[in-house]
């Protein structure tokens, strides 16, 4: 175990990644001679040079398809776009083709795709950078989704997605990279689809991922000196969801809050307190809880953004009307 | 055109137009039927383009083709059963059913479909020609389009890239002088492609698409430069389609007698008139290869008829490689 | 009233708006000289001419945008993207700009903008033409959605969408297009944010939209010959959502069963699912269920597509189960 | 430019340039103070190319701008202080504080954004001309972007709508050298974006950056040729920006020489010579000149700082016209 932050944790994928397989390379902006819009491929180029790890010019559409076509020819490429915020210029590849090329082929072709992103708000980048939206991801089948809330889970994840043969996307939350944490980073790739409870209690489950991690587990902390023990989820894996885990933390608790920085309404929250709906309603005291994002463009403005964000207060208050309220 | 041309080349060409002109009218009626159904884009007047192009290719190119892309896969070699198989959506289809007419699929004739999006196959050629070029296979990835594609982004930003990173990609623009119902003019400001992917960094040429030994010789000509390692080239092929865009389309928007100016300059016809015309195509030869592709396109049909349906219970096979288990 | 088709009665709204404002157009591919790929605007070239009915080139991202930039110039625009699926390719407009220029200007600008796409499966039009996309639509603040389930909504919603001051998505299902309704063309425009209860029924609520509509309206008849009488609620405005009408159901019947032509994970459904959960789990008998489209990209094969989605049979299957199962 | 300068012209336009400079020079003093936080795009090196368009036009011309638009922003005429305010977050900014610095707007002003998504404003410009030439209003639509953005299939997309509709928009390109970290030459094959830009249909000029008054006169005559119904026009001004992309980045990318060789060529510099040079500048005017900058600056400053922030109840405020019951 090492402390290291979670950039680092997300490079030390990388390198171990590059060193490891000749067919494994990078691609995007700036991942080269910037270092990394957010330093997390800084010095990859100096070791690995630019035939693998590649600058790409501003054409997101073209270098997330250039990624499928790469990979299909054999290559294992990690594409980095570098905010969620562009990716919806290359959503057309993911979902007209990396998502559907192995079904619509018969069976023929793997997409052995991976692709890495920021996400998430906090950081005061007003409404076209703020954006939260792997929510929408894992909406689509033919891919798999996952969230790094931990340091450690930023680099078990990483390598995990690269030993998947179909499409993996990658969402690390930009405010997470200087979160520093114990990293075991001799250990093998994570396990992909398995959820984990992060902090064990009996009151109620906090389910959550990513940049909300952290502010749950502060939330717990805030429940604790107030004498109520949180159980807290963290998804890690967005799809294919680990449902198991989810309905056997509800039928320990009887209480669920899901905490997601999404906009509410169609949020990947909903998709979690419907499964909860179907599988552990009858074990459910009240009913399951949702904590998102305000539905807003995100302002600019501090005061306003941490407004708009869950955040361990807010989380530690919806917590607490439940427990008055169905209890 | 004045060389004299081999028999036996000669004859492979014009068989290989006949054969999709053939395929494609049976498809035709097929779909009037009900055999086949969704959408079906058919490729009658551009024969020339995919048989002329496909010659400057070897088994180890690679080709992205778009959603008309019957003549394509015929050309590539596919066969003809295995494509109708596909257009009934049967189990035998070289997309198993999944894909249909417009998601025809072969890898092991390195044939990487069949897209639907117009502009969509572009990245993913240039993909594929990365892997190669870093990988060190000599080959060459070969991406139809046509003028409509030219519009998108994805023509810009693909070309772009594979010229910056002198990758080998032919891009191949079928220029039939139509995205559905809107020309040419009307969708392009400057209607020169060759100039646009010159403005891109790629070389390119023009050439008529009508004419197969023209599309032939350009082909090898760009096709040679890809290998070669000058990076990528476009080639445009001027040519037209004489049916409506899909069976949905009404036609309301080419005027009669454009249609009928551009049949005249039917590449099968042209290109019969020119093997007659240098004694290469003797009398009883065109019967016998009409009857010999009739056989081939019933003997599709037959295949396609006879195959068995998938069964429902493997919906959600192929999604991912492991199973899903629900 | 009048008999008229979905198609008609989306025409007459177009043409009932373009006639009665000199500031409305519409522009897309091949709406013009082809006659629109659904014909909807078939006719109008002619009564209207080119400035008006604009054919553009194939460049979603930028006609989406242009007609922003063209709302924000004083001008009505109609802008039709033939399918959701080309939509993909728009997004970064909507999400980053039509979504968000009021707020970020702090409320100086207003993007009076009416986006119309066909969406939706069931024509064997395989992978990349049978999305149903509009949840994701309705997970953006900033913009509004509706999705008409009838030739009359065909026609009102698009008028009511045409008198917001803010931008609208129209959702018209690619399938309806040839059903006749009952139109009143002499009506004014509907109203947008309200739910329609389109049968009732007291045994469970079945609550869909758009294409599902129509199947849902015919597993209630096949319920209703086995004595089980289902409420069906169409949505018709999917952002904002009416959860007051939709509790208001609950509330009557105790159960509900959302159908939705979505994939299943981060569906609309789920959405629903949730505010459910949210507002109306004291009244519920039993778990609410989804029945939404299968986790596949779209088969071409005509019995795969009708497995994956949503059927008459398969609403009316799981609702007796639920009646079962809930007791 | 041996044609004599109007005074107070000359003044003008060299004042505007301080104005902006020193600005930028506050505002990055005030980031690392937190004063104004999120992303900071400083124009410092680049202010003769808005100052020198903006010349071209009037108050009826609409402007879309980048996220490196503070430049952009006061050259138009936007009041230093709300521009501050706007960093700060105050409710007195242009934009109420929901936008910061990368979303400046000012309606009356015509002033559509501050735009942070690369290429992301050209359609929206295009929109915008569209609606003046459906309405017969005589403007002229600027559009500012990077030359990063010619990479975006948005510009080959906007250019080509432009130019086919013959719309009224002026597209300028800020051609920096580098995308970020990327120079111009590692994002395109063909860095001629001229050639890009007639290849679209839309015919243009490129012209030294780092001259005022080379690039008004030029933005002028592309002005007079859009506005005369002649369709779009595209100017490339050659500059290089003097600092980091942001205040996040560390500048690993260009060589320290590079950098002061372009610093010789400081647009704000050269004018002031060109001033000197042509007895227009007098002794004191410079000095009288930054004082009054100074006191401009500090007066925005003192503004952003005493203005009151937006009460948070007010979070939902401006997502729809109508106001959000929740
Ligand atoms: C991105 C996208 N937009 C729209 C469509 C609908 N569409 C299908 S084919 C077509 C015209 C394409 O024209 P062109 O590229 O010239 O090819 P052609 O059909 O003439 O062979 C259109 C608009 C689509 N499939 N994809
Ligand atoms: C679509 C998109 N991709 C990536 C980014 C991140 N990004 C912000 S500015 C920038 C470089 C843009 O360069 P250029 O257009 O030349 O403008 P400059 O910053 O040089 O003024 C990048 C990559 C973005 N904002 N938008
Ligand atoms: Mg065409
Ligand atoms: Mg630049």
């Amino acid at each position: 175990m090492k402390k290291m932050t979670y950039r680092e944790a997300a490079r030390s994928a990388l390198r171990q990644a590059l060193a490891g397989d000749p067919r494994v390379f990078l691609m995007g902006e700036d991942v080269g001679r910037y270092g990394g819009a957010f330093a997390v491929s800084h010095g990859l180029l100096a070791e690995f040079g630019p035939e693998r790890v590649r600058d790409t010019p501003l054409s997101e559409n073209t270098f997330v398809g250039a990624g499928i076509g790469a990979a299909l020819g054999g290559l294992r490429p990690i594409v980095e776009v570098m905010t969620v915020n562009f990716s919806l210029l290359s959503l057309d590849q993911v979902v007209n083709n990396a998502a559907t090329l192995r079904h619509m082929s018969g069976g023929q072709l793997s997409v052995p795709l991976v692709v890495r992103m920021a996400t998430g708000a906090g950081r005061q980048l007003a409404a076209q950078h703020s954006h939260s939206l792997e929510g929408w991801y894992a909406h689509v089948p033919g891919i798999t989704v996952v969230a790094p809330g931990t340091a450690d889970d930023a680099r078990a994840l990483l390598l995990a997605a690269l030993r998947e043969p179909d499409p993996v996307f990658v969402f690390e939350h930009a405010a997470l990279y200087p979160m520093e944490g114990e990293v075991d980073d001799t250990a093998g790739p994570g396990e992909i689809g398995r959820a984990a409870v992060r902090r064990v209690g009996t009151d109620l489950s906090v389910i959550t991922y990513g940049g909300s991690l952290p502010k749950a587990l502060a939330a717990a902390d805030l429940l604790a000196a107030e004498g109520i023990t949180a159980e807290v989820v963290d998804l890690r894996t967005l799809r294919p969801l680990d449902t198991a885990t989810i309905l056997a933390s509800v039928a320990r608790t009887h209480r669920a809050l899901v905490v997601d920085e999404g906009w509410r309404t169609g949020s990947l929250a909903a998709e979690v307190s419907a499964r909860i709906m179907e599988g552990g309603f009858y074990d459910l005291d009240g009913p399951v809880q949702r904590l998102c994002s305000a539905e807003v463009p995100m302002p600019y403005a501090r005061h306003m953004e941490d407004a708009a964000l869950p955040q361990p207060a807010t989380i530690a208050a919806a917590a607490r009307a439940m427990l008055r309220r169905d209890g | 055109m004045s060389a004299s041309i081999d028999r036996d080349h000669g004859l492979g060409l014009l068989r290989q137009m006949v054969l999709i002109r053939r395929f494609e009218e049976k498809a035709a009626e097929l779909y009037t039927v009900g055999k086949i159904r969704g959408f079906l884009h058919l490729y009658i007047g551009e024969e020339a383009v995919a048989v002329g192009t496909m010659q400057a290719l070897t088994p180890e190119d690679n080709v992205v083709a778009t959603y008309r892309e019957h003549g394509q896969a015929l050309a590539r070699g596919m066969e003809a059963g295995s494509v109708m198989a596909e257009m009934y959506g049967k189990a035998g289809g070289c997309s198993r059913g999944r894909g249909g007419s417009m998601h025809l699929f072969d890898v092991s004739r390195r044939f990487y479909g069949g897209h639907a999006i117009v502009g969509g196959g572009l990245p993913v050629a240039v993909g594929l020609a990365l892997a190669d070029a870093m990988r060190g296979r000599p080959a060459v990835t070969a991406c139809f389009f046509g003028d409509g594609a030219v519009a998108e982004g994805a023509f810009a930003e693909s070309l772009n890239l594979a010229a910056l990173w002198r990758l080998p990609v032919l891009f191949l623009c079928e220029n039939n002088l139509y995205a559905m119902g809107t020309a040419l003019e009307r969708h392009q400001a400057q209607t020169d492609v060759v100039r646009k992917a010159e403005a891109a960094g790629v070389p390119g040429e023009a050439v008529d698409g009508m004419d197969v030994l023209a599309v032939e010789a350009a082909a090898r000509r760009a096709a040679e430069a890809v290998r070669g390692g000058q990076g990528p080239r476009l080639l445009e092929a001027r040519t037209y389609r004489f049916r409506a865009h899909s069976m949905y389309d009404p036609d309301l928007y080419r005027a009669g007698d454009e249609i009928e100016a551009w049949k005249t300059r039917d590449p099968v016809v042209l290109f019969t008139a020119v093997l007659r015309g240098q004694g290469v195509l003797g009398e009883t030869d065109l019967a016998a290869m009409e009857t010999s592709v009739a056989a081939e396109v019933d003997a599709a049909v037959a295949e396609a008829e006879s195959g068995p349906w998938e069964p429902v219970e493997d919906l959600l096979k192929d999604v991912y490689t492991a199973p899903v288990d629900r």
